[in-house]
């Protein structure tokens, strides 16, 4: 993630430890400066993203990253960014939850990353890689979403991708969408107006308002742009398994063995969790019977699934809370139980 | 004689300058400007020796000075307001 | 669950250099262009206690990079022993320390491969290399991955931050093979 | 004599109420960006509090913050434009109380940026609730019958308490609440400012201001309150300058 | 509400200024300590929230209030109180946004609010009122369900309701669900075994899953037993409303309007947002024939209201953002629109 | 002589490091406990970091609190339960990073509740990196090459920057890196303890401690950098005692 | 929208006193048993500007307690008027304070009562209770309130916190009912 | 003679105390405990005056001191460790 941030031109990376992420700003430590980029380690993830808000009005790529309590706290900052329409990428290596919880893997903050944990109706756009090789590719498509839309990026990964191994091929960094020129940056009006970073409306009254149709408008145009959505043995699938990130890797395993069994399962994986694939769905809802949810939590995921069928299939659902993983023979038996 | 002005509409009648004055030079306006406030209005012009004092207490950079050697008139700007509070008054006894 | 792959577990004290064995088998198996993921568990503990660390080698993609059942199970200590043993699949493997694991274990349906590891390391003057000496033993036996690469991956991997450290882990590289007859 | 609108303030009426201070530390500020000629390099962050509009009025490039986090944004832009000049202007709600970590932190690493710090003693902006700098005794919405040195504690001193930091350049406290004081406070102001483009690390002034308002005075007596009773508790002064030995 | 708060023996308000909610604050500054209770306005609503958790812990029923970036900043600490069970009140008076918004009403929390804005799989009980004196009530039963099910309440107002006056006839407080004994509190360990407070579960490594199996049975049974809606002339109604809080009576006079020009149109008004009043909804599904979701945001309260009805009719839209009102007009020109 | 198990102590395990100067700070709280009788009037909070888990060695009530946060948790049990004792447990990270805000506010309202600080110049529990005490030059995860004066600003003394505040009763700088440093840490323990009985207000005791795994020191060597790299920054000693004038 | 309330705006400069006009009007009504809402709007500035106070009355319950357009404005200011005259309904009614507002309205499908209230609250000694005068001239004409409970607010909103003020605001309201024919 | 006693299963192994013995009277074991760490030893009981220095500096509390008075053995818990790292050593001789 980090080697791909760096390739992508960020150039900022502000961070407080917490496990299990502390690979990322350790990392960034030692060689975002040799990039010729600034590392700050902050004295809160608070302080760090609002570094984030000041480096991206300063007009440079920027990322922070931390882990599911820090990405509470980081909660106000977010709604600022969106509101202030500044790139920026963020990434949460999600723990076991609530509360302190513990360390270990979990996909328990998907209501906070794509409904919104903080304040007021905004949208962050959410990637849900689920390999270290796809990491690498979205971090470096996530600045350029970011930059294109003027939105926050949010990579929702887990303490398992932030943990494992596994051969990444590197490739040189392509921009994959349009990049507008930065007509925004604060870095004095030298030759021109003055430039303004605000979030507050005041006047004229309908200010604001004015602002969120507009949002509007612009979150309606990303979600018809950008959807990312993987399919796997779905062609004539009765079954169709839903699970994102580490989850749908497991679920594989699960679904090989069902059709060695002969039951016809197949995969959806989201890997934009905002905007939903509600297409790739609603293609697939055309054959499928019936649809099965697991994800790492106990029933985040399985709402937007539902909302993007129109509910029109049954949705079982598998969960663990937790910060536990749900076991390729556990979803096996699932998978079997209600196939009919 | 320093050319001060004290712009009447900026003016929201705090009265700072009146209690900065070391010449006693300046004291509020009966009539009142367009946001309501009584404004302050040099007293003799001739009186005021430019020290500045009133402009570096002004909260709202009514008060201006353009320049200290030629001399000139004092434009107090004519407030749009429409009845003096002592006009009021009169009408009521 | 498919028996596609080789799902490898090594397992010891946290600090017996569980990881480092773990990354060096992960880099071997890249070097041969094979499919490979790692991942490392502190278990419930922050700092003491057992730590283990999973490789799943394959030449074919790999979908869950999980292991709860072991194809091999390299063993460092006693509590390690006592805690994967029983996960090992049918006719798997374990390799086992002999030197920090006296009770042997239970399984008689799988195969065994034992290497006083420790007490080789200490031979060699540095204990920490332990691990290195089970991989070679582990390496001798399965011929997973060619002695080679293990020595390119030790290369690599000390040779950035602790180059005096490349000679006496090739050695005990070498002197696992040579513990396995 | 002469005393003009410096250029990097807009010709506009405030929203200030009247006799408040935050119109006075504005004029000073523009005035000193003016003589330093460095307008067109600045880049100023706006608090939230009542001067949360300060990029109405001045003329040069602004950020407005989330609460109490202008440090923590003025860190990153001043890291990212090092040859840019950036300024914070924080009242004490958002730079003593909410955003206390972010500015010692901020002053403790020596962030070459200046910070203008407006002490009323009050949360202005939201009604006039008890700050960390209220007076003792001093009555509040949330401190009705007076500020209570046993249950709210003492008012917070920012320049004495971060006088022990390592990384702070330069601290003063200066107030508004006379012509003379102003004049004292603009020559502070333009140090601070000056220590920034000399690299000299982390500066702040601290401005005893006014709040009619909220203090519930007429400006006149607000002026009193000031001169009489804050400058007591905050007594104006050089609390660090590095380059006084 | 602070009355009601008061009346309920709430004993402990910490907060941190906020328009539009300054009021409560100020009032409990001074009305708190008369009745014996503690006042603190702390220096951020971080600090405030953690203080609520140490008062629930000490064992005293306990109250905050912000508006919407402040609660922004309390996502982490509302995680903790709800992970570590502890019963308090917490009330956001919502207000524009995102960022720093404006100040005016808004409803654009209740994504953070009903979902979750802070870190894993945790719910709080979310009640809706739309008048003073249901303000009023409610707060009181906020303190007993908070008791009751040991767990967060918060009371989701807007700005108007903060700032609005009607006549409240004062009730003695009664409780309305049984109050079990806190056998949690921390008073020191004297004549017991120590207690402990805590949210971090590391041992056994399955402690944390258990406990969110737990939580989620915990979750199943609020669900079951506590929904609060309220239904207004749905007995005919072809067309349904659905709203809440202060939008439910804008809504009203539009329906009234409607009705007189005969189009025969009800409102359902769920009073508790979490749990969602879903079984009041399908009844209402089997006459109604279509659905107009009426927010002030622009869309959040709407995916719910789809979800409680399986997506079984259509359901029309109309959401106004950045603290603003829909007006009676608007609704019922709306209203027009979609009835057929 | 005669030196056992305070009862305020499980007979237990710890989960610390070899070395760690956590387990002897624990020790020391117990023994002080335990002499001052008031164990069954203890709540302690228990900080995220290392310690997090102490109320599994700590024989009395405890609350473990999110990150930073004990400062205002204790302000409120304290408020509520007057009559009980109530201290707060922290590291370098949590006290003096993510926390200072309320830490320095709880500090200047006076809240009558003592704060045991075990600076050991790292964040312990995440691995190592650098926290705001690491010393200038200190090789942290994060800071590969050393603490750099320009970069990362010099280490924040949390005795030195309480110092000034009105609200603080006691503040003293103690270590555990040598038997003698034990004990006067206890002396200093048990005086913050009783000034809290007394009603005296904040007390507050640093206590530089060892983390040989992070600084990737054998123990020995651990003692060896408290005493010759700690010491010189953090200087031990009373900061402030209003019991002397 | 369906006239069954009365809506009411007082409008005029923060500072004016509209809120505490609206907190009479809707203290009143509740004495006299009657339904009712009021709301306080700052308009877009924090500090300064106009600020306004809504109130509706009822003998009915209420549903939405904003008031678009009103039945009755209370106005105080010249700015309030050019806002607020348009919105009043057909055969609605304005009063306005004719000492600060000096241009005459455009509409003439409403009524107007005018009352000096400034100048009537500066010859009573203090300007701060013009407020009061103009809610006197206001119940005079439509009687939509009891004086007595007008009166009775009066002295319950100010003994608690300004009773030296309950005189003159009393007096000024009186002075409001006989400034009306 | 102090009744001195090290319980080897609580010892870490950090050495510590052995730095703070001033009559340089605790070694480390050449064996493990069941934790895997060589741990500390008193060498020679009549040696130690019971100071607890020890103690003091033990971050484990696995010394403690039961009376200064009485005189006893020390008991050092055996380790359960099977074999010490000696033998081991001589193995591979
Ligand atoms: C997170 C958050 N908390 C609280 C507020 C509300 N708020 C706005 S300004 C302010 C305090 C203003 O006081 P101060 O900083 O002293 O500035 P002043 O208005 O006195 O100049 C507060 C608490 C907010 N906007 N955001
Ligand atoms: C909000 C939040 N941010 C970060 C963390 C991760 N974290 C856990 S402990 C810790 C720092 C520990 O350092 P310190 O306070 O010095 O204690 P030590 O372990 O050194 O005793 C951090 C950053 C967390 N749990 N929660
Ligand atoms: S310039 Fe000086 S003398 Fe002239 S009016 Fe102002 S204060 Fe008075
Ligand atoms: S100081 Fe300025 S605003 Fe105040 S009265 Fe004088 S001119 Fe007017
Ligand atoms: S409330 Fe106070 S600080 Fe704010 S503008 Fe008015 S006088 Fe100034
Ligand atoms: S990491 Fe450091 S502070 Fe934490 S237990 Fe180990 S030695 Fe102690
Ligand atoms: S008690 Fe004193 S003499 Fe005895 S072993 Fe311990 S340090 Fe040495
Ligand atoms: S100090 Fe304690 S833990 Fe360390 S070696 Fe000595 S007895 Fe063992
Ligand atoms: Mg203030
Ligand atoms: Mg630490």
């Amino acid at each position: 993630m980090c080697q791909a941030a760096i390739e992508a031109g960020c150039r900022f990376f502000a961070g407080y430890p917490i496990t299990p992420q502390n690979e990322v700003p350790e990392y960034m430590s030692s060689h975002l400066p040799e990039a010729g980029g600034i590392f700050i380690q902050a004295e809160s993830e608070l302080a760090a993203i609002n570094m984030i808000f000041g480096a991206s009005a300063a007009g440079v790529r920027c990322m922070t990253s931390s882990s599911s309590p820090g990405v509470s706290l980081k909660q106000e900052g977010i709604s600022y960014i969106a509101a202030a329409e500044l790139p920026c990428v963020i990434a949460n290596m999600q723990r076991g939850g609530p509360g302190l919880g513990n360390i270990r893997a979990s996909q328990g903050d998907y209501f906070q990353a794509v409904k919104g944990g903080g304040h007021g109706d905004y949208r962050i756009i959410v990637l849900a890689p689920s390999t270290l090789p796809e990491i690498y590719e979205l971090t470096m498509a996530a600045f350029d979403y970011a930059d294109h839309y003027r939105n926050p990026v949010l990579i929702l990964g887990d303490g398992i991708l932030g943990q494992m191994a596994e051969p990444i091929e590197l490739k040189p960094y392509k921009p994959v969408v349009e990049l507008p020129e930065k007509d925004y940056i604060l870095d004095g009006c030298k030759g021109r107006e003055p430039r303004i970073v605000k979030t507050l409306l005041l006047r004229p009254a309908e200010a604001l308002v004015e602002f969120n149709e507009y949002l509007k408008v612009k979150y309606a145009r990303i979600e018809s742009e950008l959807k990312l959505c993987e399919q796997y043995l779905t062609e004539d699938a009765e079954l169709v398994v839903a699970a994102y990130g580490i989850t749908a890797r497991i679920a594989i395993d699960a679904i090989d063995a069902a059709r060695e069994k002969g039951l016809k399962v197949g995969l959806i994986r989201p890997i934009t969790l905002w905007p939903f694939p509600n297409e790739a769905f609603k293609e697939v809802v055309g054959r499928a019977k019936k649809f099965l949810v697991v994800e790492m939590s106990n029933g985040q995921f399985v709402d937007d699934v539902k909302l993007a069928i129109d509910c029109s299939r049954p949705v079982e659902f598998l969960g663990t809370g937790g910060g536990w993983y749900p076991t390729p023979e556990k979803i096996f038996e699932k998978i079997e139980a209600v196939y009919k | 004689m320093a050319k001060i002005k004290i712009d009447s509409e900026k003016c929201k009648g705090c009265c700072l300058c009146v209690a900065e004055c070391p010449r006693g030079n300046i004291r509020m306006s009966e009539i009142f400007n367009n946001s309501g406030h009584s404004f302050a209005e040099i007293i003799d012009i001739e009186n005021c020796t430019g020290c500045a004092l009133c402009c570096q207490m002004c909260p709202d950079m009514a008060i201006q000075i353009e320049d200290e050697k030629k001399t000139g008139k004092i434009a107090i700007k004519e407030s749009s307001q429409r009845k003096s509070s002592k006009e009021l008054m009169k009408k009521l006894e | 669950m498919l028996n596609k792959h080789t799902k490898i577990i090594v397992a010891g004290f946290g600090g017996q250099g569980v990881v480092l064995a773990g990354n060096i088998l992960a880099r071997s198996a890249v070097m041969e262009d094979k499919h490979v993921t790692g991942m490392v568990s502190y278990g419930a503990e922050m700092r003491g206690g057992t730590a283990n660390s999973t490789v799943i080698i394959s030449d074919s993609k790999i979908a869950s990079p999980f292991v709860v059942t072991p194809d091999v199970a390299i063993i460092l200590n006693q509590p390690s022993l006592d805690r994967f043993e029983p996960l090992i699949v049918k006719n798997g493997l374990a390799v086992i320390n002999t030197s920090l694991v006296s009770q042997s274990g239970s399984r008689d349906d799988i195969e065994r491969v034992n290497i006083e590891a420790s007490d080789i390391a200490n031979s060699l003057g540095n204990k920490r290399t332990a691990n290195i000496v089970i991989l070679g033993a582990f390496i001798k036996k399965t011929n997973l991955l060619k002695p080679e690469s293990v020595i390119s991956a030790i290369e690599e991997l000390f040779s950035s931050k602790k180059p005096a450290l490349v000679e006496v882990n090739i050695k005990a590289f070498n002197a696992g093979l040579d513990g396995v007859k | 004599m002469k005393f003009k609108k410096p250029e990097s303030l807009y010709d506009r009426n405030t929203h200030y109420c009247p006799g408040c201070g935050h119109g006075i530390v504005h004029r000073i500020i523009g005035e000193v960006i003016d003589e330093l000629g460095i307008r067109e390099e600045t880049i100023g962050t706006a608090p939230v509090g009542c001067a949360v509009l300060l990029y109405d009025y001045f003329n040069f490039d602004v950020i407005e913050c989330a609460h109490g986090r202008p440090p923590a944004v003025a860190t990153a832009m001043k890291r990212i434009h090092p040859d840019k000049i950036v300024f914070t202007y924080q009242g004490d709600g958002d730079l003593a109380a909410i955003g206390t970590a972010e500015m010692i932190h901020a002053a403790n690493r020596g962030e070459n940026f200046t910070t203008i710090f407006v002490n009323n003693a009050i949360y202005g902006m939201t009604g006039g609730q008890m700050a960390p700098t209220t007076l003792v005794g001093q009555r509040t919405t949330t401190t009705q019958k007076g500020r209570d040195l046993i249950k709210q504690g003492p008012p917070l001193k920012v320049c004495e308490l971060l006088s022990s930091l390592d990384g702070v350049a330069y601290l003063e406290r200066v107030a508004v609440s006379t012509a003379k004081d102003s004049m004292k406070a603009k020559k502070a102001i333009k140090k601070a400012f000056q220590n920034q483009i000399d690299g000299k690390g982390y500066s702040l002034v601290e401005v005893l201001s006014m709040c009619p308002t909220d203090w519930k005075l007429s400006p006149a007596q607000a002026v009193g309150f000031v001169n009489d009773e804050m400058k007591k508790v905050f007594k104006p002064g050089v609390y660090k300058d590095t380059d006084v030995k």
